[in-house]
């Protein structure tokens, strides 16, 4: 096994299209390397990227933010300025592991391994975050719904690296949230997540809102149908009910060690309706 | 039989005090050695093949490719351990049985569960022993397998043993079965008592194994010489019968084999009995290297005994006045692949809390395709106790009574009698109670969707087999060597006892493990028996060498041995004035030693009796989330009677972490496995033990009533604290949503369901 | 398989040590310099007992390449007392007997160490939360808060 | 004083599986080696269970089997299985 930690995208991009056995890109490495020492990926070379400045970087730019994919999540974190602007996607970064894991786990890594119970995802989806990708054939941008298209799988093609996350300029009286479900308080894998980012209007109506779903189906999901429920709403008692039941009714769960079904789709909606309650206190300018 | 100091009298110096333990600081600086931490030099790293499979037959296992790989130096199977007799030797409740034993260590005729070792390799480096296992080609003939306690007692269930009569049956069963035990305890007529019962509850409780979860997983380095001697670096919780099992499985004269302690990084019943070590003498012994083993975390949760998993049914009867006159119960005990879990503990302790005339327990041992269960904290007594205590709580509400007034209103007192025969001797039980009962929190009034739970639990406590040796250093300082691997502490209740007897300070005394070359027998720390059994034997150790000091005093001082006395660390005899007092201190004393007749020191080995039992009596608050079914306990309150602590912060610290652990078997622990028989979580990630944020401060309350058989009242600590706590979660849950549960853990699904109208249990 | 050359520096000197690409800087850590205070329980990155900084950073070493050492700073258990002089929180956890078997031990104290660095007066529900990602068996974690508390209190005076 | 024999007790399971079903004996002994060898004679073969598999409760204080224990005139002997916990 070859281990290289090249300084320039360029010279990344030039290792990855020159492999010629399994190549696997190192981040964070807090599921690679699980996957390694339990045999299941077996890579000829390992990329690591974290030495690469646009990728391990934090830019605020006119309002947005440009994140570097292999940034851990303790950085993203300790980031005051964006913590503050995101709250809802730190609510899913602080909840990737332990302190210990989250001093290496990145972004990138979490929507790579797309798992459908990533917490930062539906954070992330929520809140409309772009990819940047850079592969042999030059750049593109993408939705992050786009990417992970089934357990394990992303849409991303040989060769390709996600390199950063932007998140545009947030309007004003927008706020956002990410809670989950699990049966131990930290350390533990989403049994259901929700991910809702809304904005009022001055009169404290819902003008625009996103909802996202994560560990109810093979992927994060979007959930159009349940942000409808709010848009337009007060976000009060009777919208947020709807958007439970939407969001309820969107799910495509399945049974695993983790939570039944039934379990799912029952406590996706309440996750969703108490994701959406603090999202619209934040919008409103509380806590 | 050594005296009590019982409270009033002579004033204790040190017992009771706090102080730092003598193996404190090599643990806070990474320097203590634990099992893994072991190296010699040419060293090979030993690894293990599991099978893939629940059940199936072994047709055949060729190695010829692993040991025609570079590097490797060894390769074995069950072909290189010595075959042993088919009988069930030494106590009824572990019913030993080395043809089952060594089987477990290594597979032989069938692999009985996913992760049963078939062949292990040697070589030099992890990388390329890992090589060799993918090298060893085992053909299986795939059996049908079964899991479940109750589909292996059905009549058409896969037999793990084709030959295996069900034991305690007469007359005996014609066919063979999974069951291997029934047992049986009775006193009075239970009909009879049922039958002046007002009230009658009963119900059916279902429990998951789950693991003893120490973070250390199986280590050990063993170095097996050409002339047949071996030695071995284990952390075990009993290096003596390390040594025993080890030398009979590899098929060695005991003699002939040395074990060294290394710390043990937390055992709790499961590091009672070799998994490793028989592997790595074995290894050694045919590469003719130095061999270390250690498992991985999935090894330990796939091959190293958890505790039973149970269905169980309990029934209880009561006057409306809420005294039991009868109670019945019926514990079907998963022992896993092999015969023999706790079930008979479970039997003995269920009832024994409280005073009824009419008791009957049944008890049943069910083998199925998991690892074979190991010991863990009170082995068998929480789990029974969840049954009944869940069961009390229903009797102690069925008439509007406050649970902890009905549990004391029938608790069991001196006189009262077992259901196994013998009468209670020692107080205690109803103490604890009462001090629980006084705790302010117990009368706090709770919120919305909040449950207070109460339960007791008994446990046996042991004594048994141990040695101690106390020398007097050439500069007065002493040195307490045992036998007893230290767990949690005991060596500083050792040098505690020790110090308080011989009248000198702690910090003149040092306390060590001592190897099995280096002290006489000493039985393993479990059972709540080491500060009982290995405390008397240091005491009685501390005696003797009061007595040679006296005597080493009374020839320097040229008087005769009667006039001198011992006391606060001296020899002391009347002055030559009235009043006068003439004192030699000990370190006067040693520095004489030589002119005297030699080193001062004393062993004494005993087998101590006169055990005390261990009660615990608890209660916790829980909230329950209506919406997800999620549980918070908010508040834990456990009481314990430890007769006296020796050191009360690690006496609290035994009892948090009881509580600890029952509080994970109640809520999330759980064994989960797939259709094939492949256990599903068998990692820290979905096997989840409590982490910091999951529980609440734990208030242990210490009740001392000394138990007069040990010099200090001590009392076991170790386990009693376990046993209430599943049953006080699930009856605080069940009170706080309205509804009985009746399975463990009580994971959100389960109790989302419960609170489900339509389906409710 | 040639082996990779990684120098480094750990609990302050300078080390230079080759490693297999797949080892864990856990590995290397016990079994190549003989570190074994660092420990291992899970392999998995779910216990903590492994628990190291480098360059500051809190991790889990056994989610670590030895390679990516290369550079960095790395700060274990056994680095921890000042020479003879124990850390306080080392004091605190004899003090308060927050440690039974220990075998978490080391890695615990690495990790509030960690916390009282970027937070030195931590509640009891920022430390419980902190230390989420090292399990204890043994202790249920009471006298572990303590003795972090009662640590961050003296090291505040100072 | 009173020659009255001590009365030795077995569970059911003991019993069962070692006496032909009888649960209790009467045996005059001064100590725990002479009701062992008492009983041995009567029913070949226990004494060996009773050492390997048992633990004594004389008059309810719980003592490993010892063949030293003292036995007084007219107490309560019950042989119950040997413990082991974790």
């Amino acid at each position: 096994m070859r281990y290289e930690a090249p300084r320039t995208l360029k010279a990344a991009l030039a290792l990855l299209s020159g492999a010629n056995g399994h190549a696997r890109i190192l981040a964070g490495g807090t599921d690679l390397l699980i996957g390694m020492r339990a045999g299941h990926v077996i890579p000829e070379l390992l990329v690591d990227v974290k030495g690469i400045p646009e990728m391990t970087s934090i830019v605020a730019k006119n309002g947005g933010f440009r994140l570097g994919a292999a940034v851990s999540c303790m950085e993203l974190i300790e980031h005051k300025a964006f913590a503050k602007a995101w709250p809802g996607v730190i609510d899913g970064i602080k909840l990737i592991g332990s302190i210990q894991v989250k001093g290496r786990a990145t972004l990138g890594g979490n929507l790579c391994n797309a798992s459908p119970a990533a917490d930062s995802v539906p954070a992330m989806i929520a809140a409309e975050a772009l990819v940047s990708i850079a592969g042999p054939n030059g750049k593109r941008e993408a939705r992050v719904e786009d990417i992970a298209i089934g357990p394990g799988k992303t849409s991303l093609a040989k060769g390709e690296i996600i390199t950063s996350f932007l998140l545009p300029r947030r309007l004003p009286h927008s706020g956002g949230a990410y809670l989950r479900f699990t049966p131990r308080t930290e350390m533990d894998i989403a049994v259901v997540g929700a991910g809702v980012n809304l904005t009022l209007d001055k009169s404290g109506r819902c003008l625009q809102a996103r909802v996202s779903l994560g560990a109810v189906a093979d992927r994060a999901l979007l959930v159009p149908e349940a942000a409808a429920a709010l848009i337009g709403s007060r976000v009060d008692a009777a919208a947020l009910e709807n958007l439970a039941a939407a969001a309820s009714a969107a799910c495509r769960p399945i049974d695993d060690k983790r939570g039944t079904k039934e379990f799912r789709i029952k406590v996706a909606g309440v996750m969703a309706r108490r994701a959406a309650e603090i999202a619209l206190a934040r919008a409103r300018g509380k806590n | 039989m050594p005296d009590t100091i019982t409270p009033g009298e002579k004033k204790l110096r040190v017992v009771g005090t706090r102080p730092v333990r003598p193996d404190g600081v090599p643990k806070v600086t990474g320097l203590a050695r634990f099992g893994a931490d072991y190296s010699l030099p040419g060293m090979l790293w030993g690894k293990i093949l599991r099978s893939p499979h629940a059940h199936a037959r072994i047709r055949s296992i060729d190695t010829s490719q692993a040991l025609a790989l570079p590097g490797v130096k060894a390769v074995m199977t069950a072909a290189d351990l010595p075959e042993q007799k088919f009988e069930y030797v030494g106590p009824e409740r572990t019913a030993a049985n080395f043809w089952h034993m060594t089987r477990g260590i290594m597979a032989r005729e069938k692999v009985l569960f996913e992760g049963h070792a078939v062949a292990a390799v040697a070589a030099i480096s992890k990388m390329v022993a890992d090589e060799a296992l993918r090298l060893i080609k085992v053909d299986y003939e795939v059996l049908p397998h079964v899991i479940d306690v109750e589909q292996a007692m059905q009549p058409d269930a896969p037999l793990l043993f084709e030959d295996m009569i069900t034991r305690g049956v007469e007359p005996a069963p014609d066919k063979p079965s999974n069951i291997s035990k029934r047992i049986e305890f009775k006193i009075g007529d239970i009909e009879a008592g049922f039958a002046a019962a007002d009230k009658i509850v009963e119900n059916t409780y279902r429990t998951k194994p789950v693991h003893q979860g120490y973070i250390e997983p199986q280590a050990c380095l063993a170095r097996f010489d050409a002339d047949g001697q071996a030695e071995l670096w284990a952390s075990s919780q009993g290096h003596f019968v390390i040594r025993a099992l080890t030398s009979r499985l590899v098929g060695m004269e005991v003699g002939n084999l040395r074990v060294y302690p290394a710390e043990i990084g937390g055992g709790f019943g499961g590091k009672n009995v070799p998994y490793v070590e028989p592997v790595a003498l074995v290894l050694s012994r045919k590469s003719g290297h130095p061999v270390k083993i250690v498992l991985s975390r999935d090894e330990v949760f796939r091959a190293c005994g958890p505790a039973a998993g149970s269905v169980m049914t309990v029934k209880i009867g009561i006057t409306k006045d809420g005294k039991i006159v009868a109670a019945d119960g019926v514990f079907t005990f998963q022992a896993g692949a092999f015969p023999t879990s706790p079930v008979m503990n479970a039997c003995m302790c269920g009832f024994t809390p409280y005073d009824i005339a009419n008791v009957r327990s049944v008890g049943y041992d069910v083998v199925s395709n998991r690892p074979k269960t190991a010991a863990y904290r009170a082995p068998g007594s929480p789990i029974s106790a969840y049954a009944v205590e869940s069961t009390m709580d229903m009797a102690a509400a069925s008439i509007g009574m406050d649970p902890l007034q009905f549990r004391l209103k029938n608790v069991a007192k001196p006189g009262t009698q077992t259901v196994w025969g013998p009468k209670h001797t020692h107080e205690g039980f109803a103490e604890t109670i009462r001090a629980l009962m006084q705790n302010p929190a117990y009368s706090t009034p709770l919120g919305k969707n909040q449950g207070r739970g109460v339960a007791v639990g008994y446990w046996f406590n042991n004594g048994g087999e141990s040695s101690a040796n106390v020398h007097v250093n050439e500069d007065g300082t002493v040195l307490v060597a045992t036998g007893s691997s230290d767990l949690s502490g005991t060596r500083a209740s050792m040098a505690l006892m020790a110090a308080e007897t011989l009248g000198i300070d702690y910090d003149k005394v040092r306390a060590i493990v001592a190897d099995t070359g280096s002290i006489g027998f000493c039985g393993i720390s479990a059972g709540s028996r080491t500060t009982f059994a290995t405390g008397i034997a240091v005491v009685q150790a501390c005696r003797k060498v009061i007595d040679e000091l006296r005597a080493r005093a009374a020839m320097i001082w040229d008087a005769k041995v009667e006039d001198v006395v011992w006391e606060d660390g001296c020899a002391k005899r009347a002055g030559k004035g009235p009043g006068e007092v003439e004192t030699l201190p000990i370190k006067a004393i040693a520095a004489k030693r030589t002119v005297t007749g030699g080193p001062i020191s004393a062993e004494v080995s005993v087998n101590a009796g006169g055990v005390a039992p261990g009660f615990a009596a608890e209660f916790c608050d829980v909230e329950v989330d209506p919406e997800t079914g999620a549980v918070k306990v908010l508040r834990f309150v456990a009481a314990q009677d430890v007769g006296r602590a020796i050191h009360p912060a690690l006496v609290e610290g035994q009892i948090q972490g009881g509580v600890a652990q029952g509080i994970g078997w109640a809520l999330n622990e759980e064994y989960i496995y797939d259709d094939a028989g492949r256990l599903a979580n068998p990692g820290f990630l979905d096997y989840r033990i409590p982490v910091a944020s999951d529980l609440p401060k734990i208030e242990a309350v210490l009740v001392e009533v000394p138990n007069p058989n040990h010099p200090f009242g001590a009392k076991g600590v170790g386990e009693a604290n376990i046993v209430p706590s599943l049953a006080a979660v699930s009856n605080a849950v069940s009170r706080a949503i309205g509804r009985r549960m009746t399975e463990l853990p009580m994971s959100p699904p389960k109790v989302l369901r419960a609170l489900d109208p339509q389906r409710g249990s | 398989m040639a082996k990779q050359h990684v120098a480094a520096t750990i609990n302050g000197d300078a080390v230079e040590f080759l490693c297999e690409t797949h080892q864990t800087l856990l590995d290397v850590l016990r079994d190549e310099l003989g570190l074994t205070g660092t420990k291992e329980g899970c392999g998995t990155g779910d216990c903590g007992a492994c628990s190291v900084t480098i360059d500051g950073r809190l991790v889990c070493s056994c989610l670590v390449l030895g390679v990516e050492a290369k550079g960095k700073s790395i700060q274990t258990i056994e680095g921890m007392a000042a020479g003879a002089e124990l850390h306080p929180l080392q004091r605190k956890f004899l003090e308060h007997a927050g440690l039974q078997c220990g075998i978490c031990t080391p890695g615990i104290l690495i990790a509030a160490r960690s916390l009282l660095e970027r937070n030195p007066d931590p509640t009891e529900e920022e430390i419980r939360l902190w230390l989420a990602g090292n399990l204890c068996r043994c202790t249920g974690y009471n006298k572990i808060v303590d003795a972090v508390l009662d640590a961050a209190r003296e090291m505040r005076r100072k | 004083m009173s020659e009255a024999p001590a009365r030795v007790v077995f569970t059911s399971d003991f019993s069962d599986r070692y006496t032909g079903g009888v649960k209790e004996f009467e045996i005059e002994a001064k100590n725990l080696r002479g009701v062992i060898k008492a009983l041995d004679e009567l029913c070949p073969g226990l004494g060996e269970h009773l050492e390997e598999e048992t633990t004594v409760a004389i008059d309810g204080e719980v003592q490993d089997v010892g063949y030293y224990q003292a036995i007084r005139p007219g107490c309560e002997i019950f042989f119950i299985p040997k413990i082991e916990g974790g």
